[in-house]
């Protein structure tokens, strides 16, 4: 019927090929259907191509791996009924993004079943549920998580604000759940501390992908006098917002973390120029490798109707084959003490996977929409293009941990 | 000097505009077979209703044995000693004939709405229950789904639920309706039997029935009684006669 | 001010939305004692295949051709379907359209996918109608203002001023009375049942675009127009939209209002970082509807206008 | 009285013939359940049956309230979830050891869930089961939506999105059972299952389950024989919703995790399904829902994208034309083929069966060619090594074919019925 799922058959059917001979499972645990299906399925097509280019590389010490979709509907207890199937299929690695909420979920569980099933052990790469309590006090040996958590994302977008004189009242959206609140909170006290001048005008939370029409709240936020919204909303919640924002006419800046999801760029149109802001590990308008490029080209012309946008994605499979290259096994123990404090040359500069609490130390780039980008999002002509200063090495992005974490036995 | 078992004072329900029964008073003495007749519309049923619970009068009021029973819950006046049959069979048609009398006898015998314990765990109740099967000849049929039965058995039935809770008072609506002469012979018999020593109030259309059974006849014309009096007198009363010209011949005496 | 205008703006407009989703489902409920569970479901094709039907010709073309199919598609299901049932009485009538309901999701999962469809508002009405206190106002809201209130006064006129609106009134307030007049009571309630749909889904081509085309809209909607149903009463058209719009004006005040408990109940002491306290008005706009039902249920039980009781 | 004593004996059914239907089904039940674990059974197999044994108690809770109390309801898994959430928050009590709680096993959670299920039934029953038939239904659907949404709002109760959760392996053990591993849960499961079946079906045996019968076909009637028939729903429903938060007990255990979710229409139209295909008339019947559904929507899902169609299909063919489900189709067989004219009963199923297999054949490979085709992927279907694609007209005449040849001889089987004498 559509493009975008005859793209990802193309990868489909490569992957169905593979997994007769797969040796090495990845579970990607996000939703696949409802309104973050779409989420899910960028993520998804993003850890099918970085598989397939590992298993056309001879795959990972010589094992071809497998990516396979399980679809959590965004709810923690789907999720675990998923995960236990995936254990089940034999999986020893699950990815999963879509969701705090869900990944606290995981990560308890992995725990539990680590704990209760010795020789069995699963780990858990988290590729964008970003609460920052999952690198700190909540923090285990088998999460890894390859995305900026929210404070880190946050001091990025309150440095910037620091510098916005004309910015005197802010208005905070999000969804209400863990990593919403997570957001707000990071946002009220950064603010607080960097520019107390500022008011914050309204702190709004709604409930996760059930709004279908933000209309209401956008008229709370021109109401409010508000001079810039922060939002961390994602997935169809930040399309949606962007869409009533665009109706409403309103000319407000958007500080967002996932100005990048689908359509949301292309909601606004041109009003996005300049308006819509976000900070992300990686954008497909820097310079970058020939190589680099030609991966983003592939990306786009495998699946048209998606942008290259899961960079970590990539970055989370190719540092895993690092690390069990490294290890000199494919076992889940061996991989996670290899990933801890390893280093990786990603396209776009240096990454370190932190010992102390398994947070990936990365480069941060805070762009804005602009006409003049190489490549275009949403199959529009405006896309993600760097701000004057935008860079945050992975060295100032870096925030402290409270992580204690508690090893199993070296083998 | 006792309460009568029913007493009836200046009933009236009206539903809208139309007046159904007007006015109605009516003593039932304890023990007394008494029959209420009159033309289709009369408001017979209606005043069954009344008396059972099922409607809320308009205004007047009924005494059971002395006690308000108007407003009162049906299950409440039940419980008082007051059980009715319906003109319409009326039973449980998924249970077999044994369990719908078991569930006639339960409340009765103090089972309540327990939980707790198997339906079959009081000895009290099966021999009860059985002993209103035997009554009512009813034994051999006693695993037959109710809905399965014979007409007659199923009026036979219907007779049975309602005097299972042992009640004083037996409110019976048209209970041969629609019977052969024989099944009416029958039924009647059982009737007879079953309301030994109790107050029977019977609505009925076979006059035969009526003149056989009753010790008074109360005769209801457009909701109001217009005559109540012992059979004999009735047959004479010229206001009956009236009433029911060219509606049902009146038995004559030889019957 | 600003809060107040433009809730009774969105309001009435979802409102309107609502009733007409709701005025099929009470003549259907009311004439045929069918509480109709798909009624939602009708409204989720309605969108569809307005989507469908824009991407092979035109926005106005679907906008009169959607909600004739999916009338038919209503019609077919009364006929083959819901007749059958009708035997063995309400609750399977009940289950049945349960059972539909679940059918119609996962019919359109198959021919649309899973995940939301991008059916867009027709250009020619994609610009803001005016600006109030700095926010626009786009004309597409305006168009569907102006279809609901048409909807109504063809409503009106159908059931006051033809021959058949009558005998559907006097079935609304009298079902059995109907067949004793001699007409054909399984033709009309198949009429009826025919027209509640495409009422249904006319709303789901003019709303599916404001809103989101995906499957989960039938089950996001269906039990809303429940509620507006059951508070408006039985038999009662115009209970149905007192009641549709109170739920639109509700729904849309409780989001603008962001004060918490702890600042309504202030004088009780509550205190504003407990759980109680920090409940905000706005976040019990999805409460709402569904508290009035079971308040109208346990203290009204006919309805605000309605004749019978449940 | 003696004489009585001895003849109401013999009206009642023989020692052999409750032996027959009653205690035999059950002894079958248990001993398949006690000899499961020789098979050694697979860590998903582990959890299907976790699963079913889960839902089996969800069910026949259910249908207590639509099978044997006539009560239709929408919103049956707020008991459940209100059970469970109870259950999860009782399991953090004992992970802390606080008081009590220290000492009490996690083992007898749904003890818990069957208290907490049940409190929240009385409140709530307390005013929707005044009223019965389609209101009844929804206000159980308004209710389930209200407490639903309102979940969101109390997130030291219902933990938000995130849900609740918790570590089972706490607390004193009992039997042995450390709680961690599958096979210590499929005892759990196991006791709980048979004791919750066993009480359930001992409730229809007792004077408020023979009442609640008699209220769900002629609450009337039940008014004139003493009983008040609103008490009567009111108790019945106390207890489906006791015995469902007992299922969510269960569910908190196994699971270690709820989330508002389990309280929404979702789980309750589910269960709703499962007690119907399975048959409401019967006791077994919920039993049968549960296993056929549990599996088709752990294995079927495998196999076809388009399970949930088919499950609907299949729920709404049931309600049209078996509206005693599935244990209703087996129980008829079962009488037919001891019945006098097994042959000519034979004959006609024989022809039905022709037919439906014939009409699925055709409704699979529609909905299977239409699947990949809504996909888009370029795929075919091919069963057994056969290719359907979309456009081949091969593929129509198999689709069309069968479902007319199938219809015909449907129709034939119907027509013959009613020439049928009664």
């Amino acid at each position: 019927m559509s493009i975008k799922t005859a793209a990802l058959a193309a990868a489909v059917s490569v992957v169905a090929v593979s997994s007769a001979m797969a040796d090495v499972k990845f579970a990607f645990i996000d939703p696949l259907s409802g309104p973050m299906g779409p989420s899910g399925e960028a993520g998804y097509t993003s850890f099918l191509l970085a598989a397939e280019h590992i298993n056309a590389n001879g795959g990972v010490n010589g094992e071809q791996i497998e990516v396979k979709g399980y679809d959590n509907k965004v709810n923690p207890k789907e999720s675990l009924v998923q995960l236990q199937k995936a254990i089940d299929d034999g999986v020893r690695y699950i990815f999963q993004g879509n969701g705090s909420s869900v990944a606290a979920a995981i990560i308890d569980a992995v725990n539990k079943h680590n704990q209760r099933n010795p020789g069995d052990e699963v780990l858990f790469f988290n590729y964008a549920a970003v609460t920052p309590d999952f690198t700190n006090d909540g923090c285990s040996f088998w999460h890894f998580r390859f995305d900026a958590h929210a404070d880190m994302k946050m001091a990025a977008i309150t440095d910037y604000i620091q510098g916005q004189d004309d910015i005197k009242k802010v208005y905070l959206i999000g969804q209400d759940y863990i990593f919403g609140q997570a957001v707000a909170a990071a946002a009220e006290s950064q603010l607080k501390e960097k520019r107390p001048d500022i008011e914050i005008v309204g702190n709004e939370l709604h409930p996760l992908a059930k709004v279908k029409d933000f209309t209401p709240y956008i008229q709370k936020i021109i109401s409010s006098g508000a001079d810039a919204v922060i939002t961390g909303n994602w997935g169809a919640d930040m399309q949606l917002l962007m869409k009533a924002a665009a109706e409403s006419g309103s000319e407000i800046p958007y500080f967002t973390f996932y100005g990048g999801s689908l359509g949301a760029v292309s909601a606004l149109g041109e009003g996005a120029i300049d308006r819509l802001y976000q900070v992300t590990e990686a954008i497909t308008n820097l310079d970058a490798s020939d190589e680099q490029y030609a991966l983003i080209e592939e990306y786009k012309q495998r699946f048209p109707e998606y942008d290259y946008y899961y960079h970590r994605a990539f970055n989370a499979l190719n540092m895993f084959k690092q690390a069990a290259e490294t290890a000199g096994s494919n076992d889940p123990i061996p991989v996670a003490f290899a990933l801890e404090g390893m280093t990786y040359e990603e396209p776009y500069g240096t990454a370190t996977m932190r010992a102390d609490d398994h947070q990936l130390q990365q480069n941060l780039y805070i762009s804005t929409v602009s006409k003049d980008v190489k490549y275009g999002v949403d199959n529009i002509d405006l896309g993600w293009k760097l701000l004057d200063g935008g860079k945050i090495d992975a060295a100032a992005a870096e925030q402290p941990t409270t992580c204690q974490m508690e090893r199993p036995e070296k083998p | 000097m006792t309460a009568p078992a029913l007493s009836l004072k200046n009933l009236c329900k009206s539903f809208g505009p139309a007046k159904i029964i007007n006015d109605v008073t009516l003593d039932i003495a304890k023990g007394e077979r008494h029959a209420i007749i009159g033309p289709n519309g009369a408001g017979k049923s209606t005043l069954f209703n009344l008396i059972s619970g099922l409607y809320t009068p308009t205004s007047g009021t009924v005494s059971l044995n002395g006690t308000l029973i108007s407003g009162v819950a049906p299950f409440e006046i039940n419980r008082m000693g007051l059980s009715r049959s319906f003109q319409v069979s009326n039973i449980f048609a998924n249970m077999t004939v044994r369990e719908n009398v078991r569930c006639g006898v339960l409340h009765s015998l103090g089972q309540g709405y327990a939980f707790w314990k198997s339906v079959t765990s009081s000895k009290e109740v099966q021999e009860k229950t059985y002993e209103v099967l035997e009554h009512c000849s009813l034994v051999d049929k006693a695993n037959t789904p109710a809905a399965l039965l014979p007409y007659a058995d199923q009026r036979a039935l219907e007779i049975a639920i309602t005097i299972a809770g042992g009640a004083n008072v037996i409110l019976l609506d048209e209970p041969t309706a629609g019977m052969s002469h024989s099944e009416t012979d029958r039924a009647v018999e059982l009737i007879r039997k079953s309301t030994e020593g109790k107050t029977l109030v019977i609505v009925e259309h076979d006059m035969g029935v009526i003149f056989d059974l009753a010790d008074r006849i109360s005769v209801l014309v457009y909701g109001e009684i217009i005559a109540s009096a012992p059979p004999s007198e009735i047959r004479g009363d010229p206001k009956v006669r009236e009433a029911y010209l060219g509606d049902e011949a009146l038995p004559e005496e030889t019957v | 001010m600003e809060t107040i205008v433009f809730a009774l703006l969105n309001g009435v407009i979802y409102g309107l939305l609502l009733f007409m989703l709701s005025s099929g489902l009470t003549l259907i409920f009311s004439m045929m004692g069918v509480l109709n569970f798909a009624h939602a479901s009708f409204y989720m094709l309605g969108a569809y295949f307005a989507f469908t039907i824009m991407g092979a010709t035109s926005f106005w073309i679907a906008l009169f051709l959607a909600p004739v199919l999916v009338g038919l598609v209503g019609a077919v299901v009364e006929r083959y379907g819901l007749r059958r049932v009708h035997a063995n009485g309400h609750v399977a009538e009940l289950l049945f359209t349960f059972g539909l309901a679940y059918l119609i999701e996962e019919i359109v999962k198959i021919f649309y996918g899973k995940t939301a469809v991008d059916y867009k508002i027709p250009s020619l009405l994609d610009f803001p109608a005016f600006t109030i206190y700095g926010a626009s106002f786009p004309a597409y809201r305006m168009f569907m203002l102006v279809i609901a209130i048409g909807m109504l006064i063809g409503l009106w006129f159908l059931l006051k001023k033809t021959r058949a609106g009558l005998i559907i009134q006097a079935a609304l307030t009298h079902p059995h009375m109907v067949g004793h007049l001699g007409h054909n009571v399984p033709l009309i309630f198949m009429t009826v049942f025919g027209i509640g749909c495409a009422l249904a889904g006319l709303a789901g081509v003019i709303a599916g675009n404001i809103f989101v085309t995906d499957p989960a809209m039938a089950v996001q909607m269906g039990p809303i127009v429940f509620v507006v149903v059951v508070v408006g009463g039985i038999g009662s058209l115009e209970g149905a939209f007192l009641a549709s719009i109170l739920i639109g004006l509700l729904q849309n005040f409780a989001v603008g209002i962001s004060a918490s408990f702890a600042d309504i109940f202030w004088f009780t002491g509550l205190s504003p970082t407990s759980e109680i306290g920090d409940i905000t008005v706005s976040s019990l706009a999805p409460v709402l509807p569904f508290l009035l039902l079971v308040l109208m249920l346990i203290f009204r039980p006919r309805g605000l206008m309605g004749e019978q009781e449940l | 009285m003696s004489d009585t004593t001895q003849s109401y004996q013999n009206i009642a059914p023989s020692g052999a013939a409750k032996f027959r239907q009653r205690i035999l089904p059950f002894a079958v039940f248990i001993a398949i359940i006690l000899l499961i674990p020789l098979t050694d059974p697979s860590r998903t197999m582990y959890a299907l049956m976790h699963q079913m044994a889960i839902y089996i108690v969800f069910a026949v809770a259910y249908n207590m309230l639509l099978g044997k109390g006539g009560m239709l309801s929408f919103g049956h898994a707020v008991y459940f979830g209100l059970g469970g959430y109870l259950c999860m928050h009782a399991m953090n009590w004992i992970a802390d050891g606080t008081g009590i709680w220290g000492s009490f096993p996690t083992f007898f959670l749904p003890i818990i869930g069957f208290v907490g299920g049940g409190l929240a039934a009385i409140v709530i029953g307390s005013f929707s089961t005044k009223r019965s038939g389609t209101t009844f239904a929804m206000i159980s659907l308004g209710v389930a939506e209200l407490i639903f949404a309102g979940a969101f709002m109390f997130d030291s109760l219902f933990g938000g999105e995130q849900g609740i959760n918790g570590d089972r392996m706490n607390g004193p053990e009992v039997f042995g059972l450390s709680m961690g591993p599958q096979s210590d849960i499929y005892w759990f499961m196991a006791f709980w299952t048979i004791l919750a079946v066993i009480a359930m079906y001992a409730f229809t045996r007792t004077p408020l389950g023979r009442l609640s019968e008699a209220t769900r076909d002629n609450p009337q009637r039940v008014e004139f024989i003493g009983y008040n028939p609103q008490r009567v729903r009111w108790l019945v429903f106390s207890l489906s919703g006791a015995f469902a938060g007992l299922a969510g007990g269960m569910s908190a255990v196994n699971y270690e995790i709820f989330t508002p979710e389990a309280l929404s229409l979702i789980p309750s139209g589910f269960v709703l399904i499962m007690a119907y295909v399975g048959g409401i008339t019967y006791f077994v019947g919920p039993i049968m829902g549960a296993i056929l559904l549990t599996y088709m929507s752990s294995m079927m899902s495998d196999f076809t994208e388009a399970w949930l169609l088919y499950l609907g299909l299949m729920f709404v063919l049931i309600v049209m034309y078996a509206p005693r489900g599935i244990a209703g189709i087996i129980f008829g067989i079962w009488d037919g083929i001891r019945g006098p004219n097994a042959g000519e009963m034979m004959r006609k199923w024989a022809v039905q069966l022709a037919g439906g297999l014939l009409m699925l054949i055709g409704l699979i490979v529609l909905v299977e060619v239409a699947v990949r085709w809504s996909n888009g992927w370029g795929e075919a279907f091919e069963p057994f090594g056969l290719h359907f694609t979309h456009g081949s007209i091969v593929t129509w005449i198999v689709i069309i074919v069968p479902l007319v040849a199938g219809g015909y001889l449907l129709r034939l089987a119907g027509r013959e019925k009613e020439e049928m004498p009664a």
